[in-house]
């Protein structure tokens, strides 16, 4: 048994989905994915058991690439993330009726199968085909089954389906290039390549545009809120639960140790920029007024500073940046899940029409107010555990950075909060407003308990993921 | 040859079961014959021969092309039964020509001698001439018809005379013989000019920028499989001999010997550019989908080109691409010929809420134009990438990233059909599911997947 | 044994909580309420055990459960430590704790939320005890930031009011500026020393070769920020007298006895660092000084019964961190226990009369209320005399040391803290003399309605009365308990016992006088000439200043709440719209060219065939160039 | 027969040649007359025809003439084509004109 199981499993499930008809194919898309979860726990025994897990099959010879596989710790910490956010989206879309579901089931599988090929790929260009391959499901997602005014949904999203094409293109380009050097995409292969440092910059920049625009970095973020907002809230939280941090996992995996001495000598470029981003994030947040454009802004604010901590290029920051991603996958999800909440209920995501929900569900506030409080990082859930690790590494570079990026701490809880004062304290607003369903309920006990549990003890992913980061310190620090 | 003289006489039965009124029978046994052509056309694969002292020279390149290029008439063959179920009177004799257009086409790719290769392209040609312009009473059509006439004749001519340079340059029009000769160091100045006559002509047939502007009003104007044939096996024979004349005569060498290979590339890689940011730049604005692929073909026309920078190296990587790109051209068109059956234009409003009333056929043409458009997994993908791999081996660099840019731009007016398909209201009832239109399309889109799954398959026919 | 009690300690409130959010509605309001008083009191008792345990042995116990966060250079572990300075925390944290959830069973009767009421306040004291029993800085950084929490949703306990929210949020968010300063303290003594562990942290300190001061301060001076924040001081206080809006029982547990003190904790926990600190420790004193005048000017003409406490509570704190400042951190904490029982006990005073006249506030609306309820009147009488410094009270003792600390060290810092204490006097009994004596001047309906509170207000009442009576008696001048109990824990030699000599018992007169003179001036206003403040709109001058705070929270929004909102409308309305119009330009730039190529096309054969030649001869003319 | 190629020299067989073609192209581009457009090609490529000869008797070698044939034959082909399309157009739109052709563009 190897990684390529759950890819089996989640592209048989997509087209099984796809076949099932209307009526069953949320269950059934929900099957598979717990089926994929079971999977991916399984590898995860084998993996600390010692067992190896990675494939390797030759694929085309000339140019030579190959189908393989890498099962490491912190490609399987990603899949882990993937594989467990997938059924708790699906479960959480119980509540909506899609017409064509099965179409919509289906695509879902097929982009959690694009990004846990994209997490384990360890081919350079398999990995780009499945990095593009995600790309396809979450467009048709957004056009066909988003919301809010046609024409301009179809803007928000050609325009970030080409940008984000553009973005990745100059990647492959990239990775053409490198094979004429290595001689093959295999990532160790890679790996070794001498490059001088010009070279090595534009390369960089090339993976850093890809990826820019993927996390994304400011000020390559303009698509980001409106697709947020276009998508079916379903799309978007695959978005900013697992596509982010295809981005943010590959600048570990591919732009660091690909182009080391780029990534030092810019160093402290990126880390400002990733900084920007928390601060920039954070204000814009402040004053919006669609709760999901909220939401996006604050992802904005969240990854700027987990890119930060992975460009710090010390074990600290690439530990806390993984940290973070895992966390931030999660309460993202949990809050755009409660946006959608809110949705079924209220037909509004205007946070001027909310108000006074508190004293009506107070199960679902109490849920929404736990999740608030882990996105502005309160000690004792796993965000905390990863913004400090980050906030720390940041602050061996140089203390200022700490500081500015630590002001997500003070403005996060300062949009958060006033989003939470308006969304659901106040006057009981006319509207009624019932709590939770027992489906609803269950999504968000799953997410907390998971921030709450590695909010306390994160020993396990730590070690899952140390490992395979110090391996890529070493391939940075080679020279 | 088998072949060439196997497909002249396919086409005369086809002639010949018209005067036996076994219209009904045309088309199938037509495809059949085909299959058994293209069987045959296995058969030589890997044989290097010649015939008639060197008239025809079958080589891996020649056979590997001629059975794409019968794969293509097949589809288009079939696609035929239905397009022109109105007037069945005609059936044979468009069937028929087509059948002789594939034996110019095949004519073209296997000549071992200039004057094979001059009438091969004039078969070709004179073919889609009437094809162009047979809508008789369409005022279109004709229009279609007289342009692509005049500038073909014109093209050829100016090919003749290319041919005549070289000619007077080596005394001789046998490929072999001039290959040898072209090496010689004292060559007069004609035969570069002549093979830049050629090339231009050539060039022409592909339409590339800028010889290209006759593309998107014939496109436009002939009749919508006529448009098919054109976009898919005209332009992959054209490229193809293309390839084939620089090739096997030797030119970039003897260009080498007198220092002028330089200039050429130059003149490629201006030429490719110029064709790819045209063609995509110009189709973004088209609102006539057959125009749009038009320009759509005159900037994959600028990629193909780029194979000619590297001749020695790039025969399965043009095959290839070739294969990927005629593939999904079949698939689209034939999801055109559907949509656009009783239009009496091919606008993209006809294509509105395909996605609801025939999912299968929008989703192959999603596909095809993803393929277009060099998105993964679909065999356009690794045409683009295989392209791009030689061109950065031979340090094109630039030019790679120009195609890059390229290929996203080209993302805008693909997805514009695809927006059109899935997020807007049918306007229309679509009735009927024509089995053929819907095999040709399902069966070109999934050999194009195939492709992209095992790419090895066709790329490493011509090593 | 050790890890149970601890364990027991910390849990039992949490469990409290647990138990009243998910089955409180069902309990019913007295269950619920008795749940969380007991699960409270449990607290306190092993807290009795583990100070027994302390004082016997006399060195504290480690507790450490497993590793929390491992970063490379520094291995977290959630562990506790009880040593003589966290217990004696622990036991008025759990006693007074205890207490006023007793008080709140009655108080909060009448409330639909109780349940909700009594589990934050577990919580609260769930997470008070891990910030005091956390062995390192980011154990106590979870307990300090969810009391915090807890402070938040007891400040808008009632939601519904979004003037409420507003405070609570405020408080959270300022909270929020200080626990930064924390975080960059602590990434600085991580840095340094490799470890946030207090009893590692000393050692380190103490065998420590060349230490890098400057850096340490700047580290010193962050984490008294976050002082600042949780406890109230210039410039981060101005969230405590909002912090009024939430249930009375809560200003008395949170915003006067507990919470607040933690930042005094926190800085006697890590008075080595400190120690190190000199100029950080004058900046201290300082900002403690100046903090307990402004407070108190404020504090003389505030109207708002609860207004005046939250005041007099700030300006106490910097009277605290004055003491701080000198390094007499025993002196301090002498003052946070004294100052515990009787600020708790003047608090729970209000409320029983705030609940007496059914939620009256303002002490121009009250007045002799001394017959309705007499016991309110008493205890608070007493500890008005208590924070006063009136001779004998536990007030006078602490506030007393403070200022002899004061006086040893800076005669200028004194005679502010000596000037602040006058003004506490005053108007702690202007307080009283508008609350109790005279006529009532509130409504007749009111009127009609006064009575004694109930026995489950009184008792803790009398409880912390007493206490605010005799807790002095920890340390006496002279022959302190208290200075030997904490001995063990500070470097330098526990403050430095003032024999009393004649400048000592001066000294103590002149604050007696003082003491008394504020009394006796507030006796003369508004007993003798029983003036009442004027109505909020006729206040004018220096009393207008003081009435609106010295208008610092407009000064606060001025500069900073709105340049951030305008910076966030103009991100949102201009440059994100000129970034994705520059990445939508790229597109229209394109679309553009082609409409004009379309322009190209005209469908003349003439123009291609020329076009065509054009090309052709563009191409062999190159050729002959090249040539 | 070689001679005459001497004293005249095929530089000149060229030049002549190439003149001719180039009035053909400037008919192309300047004739409006489709049938006149038709014949500015003819000169085209009898142009080239005549080139062709000439090399065949410059290199003594009779292929040249050989494939004079196959340009006429082509040639005659091309044009019954050609006609025929005109005639279609002539029928429709009554004009020979190419200028009345603009009706695909854009």
């Amino acid at each position: 048994m190897n990684v390529s199981t759950i890819l089996i499993i989640l592209l048989i499930g997509a087209f099984a989905t796809y076949f099932s008809g209307d009526k069953l194919a949320s269950k059934v898309a929900l099957l598979f994915s717990l089926a994929a979860l079971g999977c991916s726990i399984v590898l995860l025994n084998n993996y600390n058991a010692g067992e190896n897990i990675s494939v390797i099959n030759s694929w085309i010879n000339q140019p030579k690439i190959s189908f393989a596989l890498n099962g490491d710790g912190l490609g399987l910490a990603m899949v882990l993330l993937t594989a467990a956010l997938t059924p708790i989206i699906i479960f959480s879309s119980f509540g909506n009726e899609y017409k064509n579901a099965k179409g919509f089931y289906a695509l879902i599988l097929f982009m959690a199968f694009a990004m846990v090929g994209t997490f384990l790929a360890a081919d350079g260009l398999l990995y780009y085909i499945f990095w593009e391959l995600a790309l396809i499901p979450i467009y048709f997602i957004a056009l066909i089954w988003g919301n809010g005014d046609a024409e301009e949904r179809r803007k928000a999203v050609v325009k970030f389906f080409i940008y984000t094409l553009a973005g990745s293109l100059f990647m492959l380009t990239a990775f053409i290039y490198l094979y004429q050097k290595a001689g093959s995409f295999l990532i160790e292969d890679l790996y070794k390549v001498n490059l001088s440092a010009c070279e090595q910059f534009w390369i960089f920049l090339a993976f850093f545009l890809a990826y820019a625009i993927k996390i994304p970095i400011i000020p390559f973020h303009t698509w980001q809120a409106n697709v947020y907002q276009k998508a079916p809230t379903v799309g978007t939280m695959l978005l900013s639960g697992i596509m982010l941090k295809m981005g943010l996992y590959s600048v570990l995996r591919w732009q660091l140790p690909i182009a080391p001495l780029a990534a030092k000598e810019y160093m402290t470029i990126f880390i400002a920029l990733g900084i920007a981003g928390v601060i920039y994030g954070s204000i814009v947040a402040l004053r919006q007024k669609d709760l999901k454009k909220l939401l996006a802004y604050s992802s904005l604010a969240h990854v700027g500073l987990i890119a930060a901590g992975s460009y710090t290029l010390t074990l600290d920051g690439l530990r806390g940046s993984v940290m973070q991603m895992i966390a931030h996958g999660f309460v993202v999800v949990g809050l755009f899940f409660a946006a959608e909440v809110i949705f079924r209920r209220y037909e509004t995501r205007e946070i001027g029409e909310m108000g006074g929900i508190r004293t009506q569900s107070p199960k679902f506030t109490s849920m929404f107010l736990i999740l608030v409080l882990a996105s502005v990082a309160l000690p004792s859930t796993f965000n905390f555990v990863g913004e400090f690790t980050v906030l720390y590494s940041l602050s061996q570079i140089n203390i200022w950075f700490a500081i500015l990026g630590g002001t997500t701490i003070i403005l996060g809880a300062y949009y958060m909060l006033r989003m939470f004062q308006h969304v659901m304290l106040g006057e009981t607003n006319s509207k009624t407003f019932a709590d939770v369903t027992l489906n609803e309920g269950v999504s968000f006990a799953v997410i907390i308990a998971v921030l709450l549990f590695f909010g306390f003890y994160p020993k396990p992913i730590t070690d899952l993921i140390t490992p395979s980061l110090e391996t890529i310190l070493q391939v940075i620090n080679k020279n | 040859m088998n072949t060439l003289i196997a497909i002249t006489g396919l086409g005369i039965f086809c002639l010949l079961f018209e005067i036996l009124n076994l219209r009904k029978a045309i088309i199938p046994i037509t495809i059949l014959g085909l299959i058994g052509v293209l069987a045959l056309n296995y058969c030589e694969f890997g044989t290097e021969q010649s015939y008639y002292n060197n008239m025809i020279a079958v080589s891996k390149f020649s056979t590997a092309f001629s059975s794409l290029f019968i794969v293509l008439t097949i589809f288009l063959v079939a696609l035929s039964h239905n397009f022109y179920q109105n007037h069945p009177t005609k059936i044979s004799d468009f069937v028929a020509i087509k059948v002789f257009l594939l034996a110019g086409a095949v004519a073209m790719v296997s000549f071992g001698n200039l004057a094979m290769f001059f009438l091969g392209i004039e078969i070709l040609s004179i073919a889609l001439y009437v094809l162009a312009a047979s809508d008789r009473l369409n005022i279109k059509s004709n229009e279609a018809g007289m342009k692509y006439f005049l500038m073909g004749s014109f093209a050829s001519g100016i090919i003749l005379f290319g041919i005549c340079l070289i000619y007077g340059a080596m005394g001789s029009f046998d490929i072999s013989e001039i290959h040898e000769s072209a090496l010689s160091a004292e060559l007069p100045i004609w035969f570069p000019i002549g093979m830049i006559l050629m090339v231009v002509g050539m060039l022409f047939k592909v339409a590339a920028v800028p010889f290209h502007f006759w593309a998107p009003d014939v496109y436009e104007g002939s009749p919508a499989l006529t448009t098919a044939l054109m976009s898919t096996l005209a332009k992959v024979v054209a490229i193809a001999t293309l390839f084939k004349l620089i090739a096997s005569m030797n030119f970039i060498s003897s260009l080498e010997n007198q220092d002028l290979l330089h200039t050429f590339e130059v003149i490629v890689v201006i030429i490719s550019i110029a064709s790819m940011s045209v063609g995509n730049i110009m189709a973004l604005r088209q609102v006539n989908v057959k125009r749009m692929l038009a320009f759509s073909g005159i900037s994959h026309a600028g990629f193909m080109l780029m194979t000619l920078l590297t001749v020695s190296a790039s025969a399965g990587v043009l095959l290839y691409y070739t294969a990927a790109y005629a593939l999904a051209g079949i698939a689209a068109f034939s999801v055109i010929l559907y949509v656009c059956r009783d239009q009496d234009n091919e606008d993209i409003t006809n294509f509105h809420g395909l996605g609801k009333t025939n999912p299968l056929l929008a989703a192959v043409l999603t596909a095809s134009l993803l393929s277009m458009a060099g998105i993964p997994i679909f065999s356009g993908f690794f045409a683009k990438l295989f392209l791009f791999n030689q061109t950065i081996q031979a340090g094109y660099i630039g030019l790679v990233i120009v195609a890059v840019i390229n290929s996203i731009i080209s993302v805008g007016y693909y997805f514009k059909l695809i927006i059109a398909m899935y997020s807007k209201e049918p306007n229309q009832e679509r009735t009927g599911r024509p089995f053929l239109i819907y095999a040709t399309a399902v069966v070109s889109i999934v050999l194009n997947i195939a492709l992209g799954l095992f790419p090895s398959l066709v790329l490493d026919l011509l090593k | 044994m050790d890890t149970n009690l601890a364990l027991i300690l910390v849990l039992t409130p949490l469990l409290g909580f647990l138990v009243n959010v998910f089955f409180g509605k069902s309990l019913g309001k007295t269950v619920s309420g008795a749940i969380g008083t007991i699960a409270v009191a449990i607290s306190f008792v092993v807290s009795l055990l583990l100070f027994n345990q302390i004082t016997s042995t006399g060195k504290g116990i480690q507790v450490t459960l497993f590793d929390w966060i491992q970063i490379s250079n520094l291995k977290i572990n959630l562990g506790f430590l009880l040593d003589q300075l966290s217990v004696l925390w622990l036991l008025f944290v759990t006693g007074i704790g205890s207490l006023i959830h007793l008080y709140s069973i009655s108080y909060m009767h009448d409330d639909e939320n109780m349940h909700k009421f009594f589990a934050y306040l577990n919580l609260f004291v769930f997470f008070m005890i891990t910030l005091v029993i956390g062995s390192n800085l980011l154990v106590l950084f979870i307990g300090w930031e969810g009391v915090g929490l807890c402070s938040y949703l007891l400040i808008g306990f009632w939601h519904k009011n979004q003037d409420y929210n507003d405070a609570a949020k405020k408080a959270f968010i300022m909270n929020r500026i200080g626990d930064l300063g924390l975080l960059i303290g602590m990434f600085i003594i991580g840095s340094m020393f490799s470890t946030l562990d207090y009893a590692t942290l000393k050692t380190a300190i103490a065998g420590a070769t060349n230490l890098n001061l400057p850096l340490l301060s700047l580290a010193a001076l962050c984490l008294f920020i976050g002082a600042c924040g949780k406890s109230a001081q210039i410039p981060l206080y101005t969230w405590l007298p909002d912090a009024m809006a939430g249930p009375t029982p809560v200003s008395a547990l949170i915003h006067a006895a507990t919470m607040v003190t933690a930042g005094i904790f926190m800085v006697t926990r890590l008075n080595f660092v400190f120690d190190l600190a000199t100029d950080v420790q004058t900046v201290i004193a300082v900002i403690g000084a100046i903090t307990s005048l402004v407070a108190a000017t404020i504090g003389l003409v505030q109207n708002d019964i609860k207004k005046v406490l939250a005041y007099s509570t700030v300006s106490q704190l910097g009277l605290m961190f004055l003491a701080l400042g000198f390094g007499a951190y025993e002196v301090a904490v002498f003052h946070v226990i004294t100052h515990a029982f009787f600020k708790a006990c003047l608090f729970l005073g209000s409320g029983s009369v705030i609940h007496g006249l059914h939620g009256e506030q303002d002490m121009r609306n009250m007045g002799g209320l001394r017959k309705a309820m007499p016991i309110t009147f008493w205890t608070m009488l007493i500890s008005s005399l208590a924070i006063s410094g009136v001779p004998f009270f536990s007030g006078f003792f602490s506030k007393d040391e403070i200022l002899l600390t004061a006086f040893h060290h800076s005669i200028p810092l004194y005679v502010v803290g000596s000037v602040a204490s006058i003004m506490t006097a005053f108007y702690m009994f202007r307080l009283m003399f508008l609350t109790f004596f005279k006529e009532f001047r509130g409504t007749e309906e009111q009127k009609h309605h006064l009575h004694e509170s109930g026995s489950l207000i009184t008792i803790p009442l009398i409880i912390l009365a007493i206490l605010a009576t005799f807790g002095g008696l920890i340390s006496l001048p002279g022959s302190s308990w208290l200075n030997g109990y904490l001995a063990p824990l500070f470097t330098k030699v526990a403050g430095e016992e003032h024999h009393l000599g004649a400048t000592e018992y001066t000294l103590m007169g002149v604050a007696v006088l003082g003491g008394l003179l504020g009394i006796l001036i507030a006796y003369v206003k508004y007993f003798k000439q029983d003036n009442v403040p004027e109505s909020d709109e006729n206040i004018t001058g220096l009393s207008r200043l003081l009435y609106d705070k010295y208008y610092v929270d407009e000064i606060y929004d001025a500069v900073f709440v709105k340049p951030i909102n305008v910076l966030s409308k103009f991100f949102r309305d201009h440059v994100e719209t000129v970034l994705s119009a520059a990445v939508f330009g790229l597109g229209k730039i394109a679309s553009e060219i082609a409409f004009q190529g379309k322009k190209l096309q005209t469908g003349s054969i003439g123009l291609y065939l020329f076009v065509f030649v054009l090309g052709l001869c563009a191409i062999v003319s190159y050729i002959f160039l090249a040539q | 027969m070689g001679n005459i190629l001497n004293q005249i020299g095929i530089e000149n067989y060229i030049f002549l040649s190439v003149v001719l073609f180039c009035i053909g192209i400037f008919g192309v581009l300047y004739r409006r007359n489709a049938i006149i457009v038709f014949m500015s090609i003819e000169i085209m490529l009898n142009a080239v025809n005549l080139l062709f000869v000439a090399f065949s008797t410059y290199h003594q070698d009779a292929q040249g003439q050989v494939f004079v044939f196959f340009s006429m034959a082509v040639a005659a082909a091309e044009v019954a084509v050609g006609l025929a399309i005109l005639v279609s157009i002539f029928r429709n739109i009554g004009s020979i004109s190419i200028d009345n052709l603009k009706n695909l563009k854009g």
